[in-house]
């Protein structure tokens, strides 16, 4: 499970990289510096791709506090990567 | 049935009226505001924002649950988004219902779901010129129990 | 705490506004509106009346209690008496408090007190001409249970 | 207890005749046929006045529906009346 380091050496690769959109809000967009980007990932899931960019940015929010939204709805994070997906990665909501 | 995100100030008078039914017997309204302490802390304002597409998707949605889930003829929410003063209406719901008690259920759901599943983030701006992002919800919680007697629903 | 009866239409914004505070996290109102329909009967208005001084002494009142009960910072009240159109307010409440749940259960317990005993009649006219006196409360009924869990109750 | 005629022979009735005011709202101001008026009554308590206006006015509302104000508070049906005491029958109410 520990492959700490490079993005080339991510677990379950898939020879073909991807471009996946990823947006960024709230301590997310503080811990990236950014608010969006578009990511080349040889991840196939939702889950790895996180992965991927958490020992990127380390991110200050937990994966087990957050949600994921592909392409506008809430979604697992087992889901499957295609090319294009809008990956949002969605920390603890404060509305109200 | 209107969920709506803005970077405006609330006009809640506007979103009011359009509620109104002539078999409306009670109006119940919600608004949050930017209270000036949290937790001890002195608050100079709040900073919002939203995952704008999700968050409308998401608020639509939950309006229509407490449509079908409580015996109301129409409800309507919006939340602000931005930098916001002390005093600054973040978030307004409004439901109309024939009779009170299930206009006040509805109401209180409505906020409850609000905080508990749209994507909107808050980041409170302190006097002494800090700020943190509020880890808010990630569970549900809710005003009242679903399970509790309710006496008189049958008079607004 | 104001409680007030009027033979005007009810200025509910500028009650509102009264009550604005900046220790508030959260605004609750209720309006009891006339609305067209009446156990099946189509109404055409409604005529109210009130014993003015008891009636407002036992508002006062009932908005102490909720003050003293629940952890809230302000209510107020007005009712109107008069003939009333369709859609017209006879009733506002509007309570504040720093968090959502007690500003709900306090608003909630002001209507049901003020249907309960606070002495004002009511008199519904129907399109047909017919007119009768409603027979009201004699006794207590709330739109919560007092026991029930209330969660989150530390949030607005 | 009963005495179905004539004011003059309620019971209890105490030698002296008070003046009293009472109101009348909603039903039992219909019934009544005014809103107000000053009573000359020797009834001892409220509820001797409430016994002696129903034998006139033959309220529609019963006595056990109603409450009772004296002097503008909620009072009780066995509170003794005094000269000038305003006295106001509280059919069922119907606020909001």
């Amino acid at each position: 499970m520990s492959t700490p380091d490079g993005p080339t050496t991510a677990p379950q690769a898939t020879t073909e990289a991807r471009s996946v959109q990823v947006q960024y809000y709230a301590q997310l967009r503080e811990d990236a510096g950014r608010s969006e980007e578009t990511v080349q990932s040889t991840a196939g899931t939702v889950d790895e791709l996180f992965e991927e960019l958490n020992r990127r940015y380390d991110f200050s929010v937990a994966k087990d506090d957050m949600r994921v939204a592909v392409n506008d709805s809430f979604s697992d994070w087992e889901t499957s990567l295609d090319s294009q997906d809008l990956v949002v990665f969605i920390p603890p909501v404060a509305g109200g | 049935m209107l969920f709506s995100i803005t970077d405006h100030p609330i006009r809640t008078q506007k979103r009011k009226r359009d509620l109104e039914s002539l078999e409306a017997g009670g109006y119940v309204e919600f608004e949050g505001r930017v209270r000036k302490h949290s937790h001890g802390r002195e608050v100079q304002r709040l900073d919002y924002e939203s995952y704008q597409t999700l968050a409308e998707s998401e608020g639509r949605e939950l309006l229509q649950e407490a449509l079908d889930r409580f015996d109301v003829i129409d409800a309507a929410a919006v939340h602000r988004v931005g930098s916001l003063d002390l005093g600054e209406v973040a978030v307004w719901i409004g439901v109309v219902g024939v009779h009170r008690a299930d206009a006040f259920r509805a109401c209180a759901f409505c906020i409850d779901e609000i905080k508990a599943r749209v994507p909107i983030w808050k980041r409170e701006v302190y006097a002494n010129g800090e700020a943190e992002w509020i880890n808010g919800c990630s569970g549900h919680g809710s005003v009242f129990a679903s399970d509790e007697a309710v006496a008189h629903s049958h008079e607004s």
